[in-house]
């Protein structure tokens, strides 16, 4: 429970926007809007990671999400034809918001109907330090799993857009 | 200290340290019992006030500096003509751009060329925010400073593409697809330069980095050269700046991604450049030099006085390169990233890891250490480089051959037909590179 | 599969900050290489030729500044020399050697110029191009100290030199040329030559085999890039030139960088030229009587000379009338030009702007 | 061994060596040019450019030169190694001139066919794009020959007093005609 | 519903709500575009509305070790970014062989 008015407003007013940014990657016409629309909203998570103490996890979000998968999306989207750049629907639209609505009711009355342990720890301090120590002491195997992983992609990410020709030679 | 000198510290009215000012203001609305945010607002503006108020007078300043700086190195004068050695052209450069009329292509994408100018001079003032000013002077003490700081720089890229994008025109795209590309790779190198210090300095809070250089006398540049080298290059390339400006290379494409912007948004992208400029030596200044502290001197003269004067001493390095360097090619300046800057910066990680790992565990006092990881980091830093210029460096030779003098004509005996280009026409100099 | 991008033709069009004038050159691109290159000249086009046919000899001789503007007096000296080869004229001895140092003069300024605007191409941010200007006002202050004007010198006459030199020029030339232009030579090469990046950007760039120059017709900085020795000054030579004592540079690959080079190495050997022209000034009258309405005998003629863009002729063809009947330029730079296709064709836009630039054109040439 | 100067070679010599090879190409031999059948010009060309003594591998200038009764395209061509230069002309009628293109054989010539093209008019069978190179594609006429913007009594304009203020003269040819009207 | 849902406090139930809702807002996305970079466009949305329940629950839920949600919010940070790099070059190579992005026509297995 945070009461103090300074974060509430911050809270509800970062989450509109996110919102809303949402919505509109949804509704906007352009792909290229589309993507900066996403980028805004990836922001405003990040926003709303700093209201719940997660400053750590928050400088992250900006730096991956903002910085470099928004880079991605450009490209991508860049690399396709300039044809295909509207942002258009296909057939399934309306059964995709019924299905949506129907999600978004049964995850509310689950969210309001159980009753959470709320705990009484207040803000965290800084996490960078205890998020370090926590992925070398308990979460020492995932973190390596994940590297791999991360290597892994982007072999395959070469592998699949490697043309014909190019066979690595400078 | 003489009686005088405790007169004038450590009173609200100390101006080595303007957080006394601003404690000050809080107490009386403390004492005033206002509500708890008026607190918070009220700090924050003044914080956000000081600090634009310096990138304001900073941006018009620069462009003097810069433009006197580089006339002097082109044995020219640089402006002089307005106001005092011309101090006043800037203002005179701003004021025409403000009264310019903002023209707009018709197939402009009007959303996106508008924004761009703005999103790409938030995250140059942003970053200015988490920088420390002064002993406790920081606005936002960030505790992941660095990552924070990483994060903003990357953001610009965006900014910039949107820019070049959204003016639908041939030229702007290619700077637009060329600034991508350049700024995503050249963060890399970056983040692993910064990486080797946080390592060192054990904080990735900025303050703190400054109190640990503070504690140990040594500025982190002389304990860690290649980490300055590879972060002044890759930022000079994330900052479009020679030697590699290639988004706005004027002999080639023209302008690049501003090319379709006038007036006050061209005002605001070349003021966002120089913001740009100004935060990143900001960074490089704290990080490697030290911000506000220099060996006993910032008890006399405040904080943030010294600190400026290290931007402005880095800031001159980037108008030193700008003026003198021709520009690279894409292709060069990204195998460059690539196969010289992102190894060289791995190494170095791997290095610094090192040592860190020795001076924890045998515990050795600083005095003895650091003097001599600093000649260890320094000759690892030049042996790489050499050793990499051997290893990756042209192939063509490198000095020329002296041109050939001939006294009389002499015209060898040729074929009249010229064999096609491809088929790889034996040439004079069999030397030929790939 | 390759990737799939429809070729995009890009204009570098007549406005452009490195066409050195109003040249175009539209490039059909894949990505950032060059597929096709087709070039639209003739915006400059003030048809000289048809011109020149209404106005008498001497009245011709300002077209030929406003050809080449870079290098004025040399174009003024290859038409007068095809006009008394013409009319069987006699030149004095000290025109002739007043001819040799004006124009040697007149090659440093364009060979200034040219180093510069190719820097200014490999994207150095106006730097070299003050030092080159700086070094080209010099030059050019000598010149209006005698010709009057900068730029449209009209000095060279048919029959001997416009003016005689003043007094005070022979001091300011021997200042220039013995202890303040070699220092400033020196300089380029430390500056220029030996730097990495350009090195990087100029080295196998717009490549010309030896072959290929010869059966292109290319001439001057050009053909000795690919490593054939000629000059016409030595090859066929004019206004005395076979004997003065100087050298001629030679490249090896053919590219931009070597071209760079040349040039700057023939601003040393043209300083070796003026330094022997000095000890030969005689006495004697600067030009001979020539009649305003000059009627040369009908016949033609054809003379050519070394400018710094190349090789440089007129054919001027006489019907014993007041005016000549047909009178053609050889425009160096146009016909460097047949082969930027091959040169251009498969680098990126950026090598293509340097390639123009170390071809150095003059679009007055081109056009005329 | 180059000569130390360069020698421009006589007609005659020119002539008579390649009437050796090729019989009928030689029309007539001045003592500075050598005028060629515009017939079996390509032949002749082509045997001059690989011929051992002409050695003509380096064509230094070609231009047209409009002699009212016939249009002459004048080439000069030089051997770089022996350093001679020589003149070869190839008359073409005055009012359809066509001369065969010689852009296969040397590079340098594409450009400068493409400005005789464009200024005097003269079409050369074989060059790979004859389009104009300096005026616009719809320009009416050719500058640079004697009868454009020619006075109504077909008056040759020199230098004796060209009429200033004749009406007919400006309006004359130079009035550009709708594109497709023919030349 | 009780009454202070909307006051002058950030519960547990605010947060997930918005979690819901991007997510929810992801799924309509990822449904119903046409481009398949769209598409991919709403997947991350999806993985964002996961991460910020994740981090809801560091912050407000009882736990031995508060910070694993931050742990995990990063590890699935990780994997969006790896996913997201795999599934662009699958696009752009799709694109390659088949000249489209457009779902409707990418529907066969092997062509």
């Amino acid at each position: 429970m945070i009461t103090d008015t300074g974060i509430v407003v911050a809270f509800y007013v970062i989450g509109i926007t996110t919102v809303a940014s949402a919505l509109m990657v949804a509704a906007v016409r352009d792909l290229i809007h589309a993507v900066l629309f996403l980028v805004l909203s990836f922001v405003g998570v990040a926003g709303i990671y700093v209201v719940l103490s997660a400053d750590f996890v928050a400088v992250a979000q900006i730096l991956i999400y903002a910085g470099a998968i928004s880079v991605l999306l450009v490209f991508a989207v860049m690399l396709t034809p300039a044809g295909d750049r509207r942002n258009s629907e296909t057939a399934f639209r309306a059964p995709a918001a019924v299905l949506a609505g129907l999600v978004l009711a049964v995850t509310v009355f689950v969210i309001y109907d159980t009753n959470w342990r709320i705990a009484s720890h207040g803000q965290f301090g800084a996490t960078a330090a205890s998020l370090g120590r926590a992925f070398f002491k308990p979460y020492i195997v995932p973190f390596e799993v994940a590297s791999v992983l991360l290597v892994a992609a982007m072999v395959g990410a070469i592998a699949l857009t490697q043309e014909e020709g190019e066979d690595g030679a400078a | 200290m003489p009686a005088l000198l405790t007169l004038i510290t450590h009173n609200w009215y100390d101006i080595r340290d303007l957080s006394n000012l601003s404690g000050k203001i809080e107490q009386l609305i403390r004492d005033a019992n206002g509500p708890g945010w008026l607190v918070f607002v009220v700090s924050a503006l003044l914080g956000a006030a000081g600090i634009v108020s310096f990138i304001g007078v900073a941006a018009i300043i620069n462009i003097w500096i810069e433009r006197r700086v580089v006339g002097r190195m082109q044995s020219r004068l640089g402006p002089n003509r307005a106001g005092p050695f011309g101090l006043l052209q800037p203002v005179a450069d701003a004021m025409k751009l403000m009264q310019k009329e903002v023209l707009q292509p018709k197939v402009a994408d009007g959303l996106v060329f508008s924004l761009a100018p703005i999103a790409f001079t938030v995250p140059g003032i942003l970053v200015m925010a988490v920088l420390p000013w002064g002993r406790n002077m920081a606005l936002a003490n960030v505790d992941a400073g660095v990552i924070f700081i990483l994060a903003l720089t990357s953001l610009g890229a965006l900014a910039v593409f949107a820019g070049g994008y959204g003016s639908n025109n041939k030229y702007a795209l290619f700077g637009a697809m060329r600034v991508i590309a350049m700024l995503v790779t050249y963060e890399i190198p970056s983040v692993l330069a910064l990486l080797g210090l946080v390592l060192f300095s054990g904080t990735m809070n900025l303050s703190g980095i400054v109190l640990f250089q503070a504690k140990y006398w040594t500025p982190l540049l002389l304990v860690q050269p290649l980490p300055f080298i590879i972060y002044f290059i890759s930022s000079s390339a994330e900052l479009n700046r020679t030697p590699a400006d290639l988004a706005e290379a004027e002999s080639e494409i023209a302008g690049g991604y501003h090319v379709e912007y006038s007036g006050m948004k061209f005002g605001l992208f070349y003021a966002a450049e120089l913001i740009n400029a100004v935060s990143v030596s900001a960074i490089i200044a704290t990080v490697f030099l030290g911000g506000w502290w220099f060996y006993k001197l910032d008890e006399v003269v405040p904080g943030w006085m010294i600190f400026i004067g290290k931007i402005y001493a880095v800031y001159f390095l980037f108008v030193w390169t700008r003026g003198t360097l021709p520009r690279f090619r894409i292709d060069q300046l990204l195998a460059f990233a690539w196969k010289w800057m992102t190894p060289m910066a791995f190494l170095n990680l791997v290095l610094v890891a090192a040592e860190v790992l020795i001076w924890n565990e045998t515990g050795v006092s600083a005095g003895l250490v650091l003097p001599l990881y600093a000649v260890i980091n320094t000759a690892f830093a030049g042996a790489l480089i050499v050793a990499w210029v051997k290893v990756m460096g042209p192939k063509f030779s490198r000095f020329p051959e002296r041109l050939r003098y001939y006294s009389q004509i002499d015209v060898p005996s040729l074929p009249a037909v010229a064999p096609r280009m491809d088929e790889g026409a034996p040439g004079l100099t069999e030397g030929r590179s790939a | 599969m390759p990737l799939k991008s429809e070729p995009v033709e890009v204009n570098i069009g007549p406005q452009h900050p490195s066409t050195h004038g109003v040249f175009r050159m539209v490039a059909t691109i894949d990505g950032e290489r060059i597929t096709d290159v087709r070039m639209v000249v003739g915006y400059l086009h003030r048809s000289m030729e048809k011109l020149a046919e209404e106005r008498t000899y001497t009245q011709n001789i300002p077209f030929t500044d406003r050809m080449d503007y870079l290098s004025a007096i040399n174009s003024n000296l290859g038409y007068c020399l095809a006009v008394e080869k013409l009319a069987g004229i006699e030149v004095p001895e000290r025109a002739t050697v007043l001819r040799v140092i004006f124009s040697e003069l007149q090659r440093i300024a364009s060979h200034c110029m040219a180093t510069g605007a190719f820097i200014n191409d490999c994207g150095a941010w106006q730097t070299p191009v003050m030092y080159t200007f700086r070094d080209r006002e010099k030059v050019l202050d000598l010149i209006e100290m005698t010709c009057g004007a900068r730029i449209t010198t009209n000095y060279i006459r048919i029959g001997g030199v416009a003016f005689d030199i003043p007094d005070e020029f022979l001091p300011a030339l021997d200042r220039l040329v013995n202890d303040d232009l070699p220092q400033r030579f020196d300089e380029y090469d430390r500056l220029l030559v030996g730097n990495e990046i350009i090195l990087m950007r100029a080295r196998d760039v717009g490549v010309v085999t030896p072959e290929l120059a010869i059966n292109a017709s290319l001439s001057g900085p050009m053909l000795r890039s690919a490593g054939i020795a000629w000059d016409l000054r030595k090859a066929d030579p004019y206004c005395d030139y076979d004997t003065y004592a100087f050298d001629i540079p030679v490249g090896y690959n053919g590219d931009s960088y070597d071209r760079m080079v040349i040039r700057i190495e023939e601003m040393k050997q043209s300083l070796r030229i003026i330094r022997q022209a000095v000890h030969r000034l005689t006495g004697g009258p600067h030009k001979t009587e020539v009649p305003l309405a000059l009627r040369p005998p009908e016949g033609e003629a054809y003379a050519r000379i070394e400018s710094p863009k190349g090789e440089l002729g007129f054919y001027v063809v006489s019907d014993g009338g007041p005016a000549p009947y047909r009178w053609h330029v050889r425009a160096p730079s146009l016909i460097n030009l047949s082969v930027l296709k091959e040169m251009t064709v498969g680098q990126t836009i950026a090598d293509a702007i340097v390639t123009l630039g170390s071809i150095d054109i003059n679009v007055g040439e081109v056009d005329r | 061994m180059p000569h130390p100067a360069t020698v421009t070679l006589a007609g005659a010599v020119v002539a008579e060596r390649i009437r050796g090879a090729l019989p009928g190409a030689v029309r007539e031999a001045a003592d500075g040019y050598t005028v060629l059948d515009p017939a079996r010009m390509y032949e002749a060309m082509a045997f001059i450019r690989d011929d051992e003594v002409l050695d003509g591998k380096y064509l230094v200038q070609l231009c047209s030169v409009d002699q009212v009764t016939r249009i002459d395209v004048v080439y000069h061509i030089a051997s770089l190694a022996q350093n001679h230069i020589f003149e070869v002309k190839v008359p073409a009628d005055h009012e359809h001139p066509e001369v065969a293109s010689v852009a296969p054989l040397w590079v340098g010539a594409t450009l400068q066919e493409r400005e005789a093209y464009d200024l005097m008019g003269v079409r050369f069978a074989g060059h790979p794009n004859l389009t104009r190179l300096f005026l616009w594609d719809q320009f009416p006429g050719h500058p640079l020959r004697k009868d454009f913007l020619a006075l109504p009594g077909g008056q040759k304009p020199g230098l004796s007093q060209f009429p200033k203020q004749v009406p007919g003269q400006t309006g004359g040819e130079f009035r550009p005609r709708l594109p497709g009207s023919g030349e | 519903m009780p009454p202070d849902l909307l006051l002058a406090a950030i519960r547990l139930e605010h947060v997930l709500v918005l979690g819901a809702l991007l997510f929810s807002i992801g799924i309509l996305i990822a449904l119903s575009k046409r481009n398949a970079v769209g598409v991919l466009m709403g997947v991350e949305l999806m993985l964002n509305a996961v991460n910020v329940t994740l981090i809801a629950f560091a912050r407000f839920v009882v736990s031995p070790r508060p910070l694993d949600g931050q742990v995990f919010a990063i590890f699935v940070i990780t994997v969006a970014a790896a996913e997201a790099a795999v599934a662009l070059a699958l696009a752009v190579a799709v694109y390659r062989h088949r000249e489209t992005v457009n779902i409707d026509e990418i529907d066969l297995l092997r062509w």
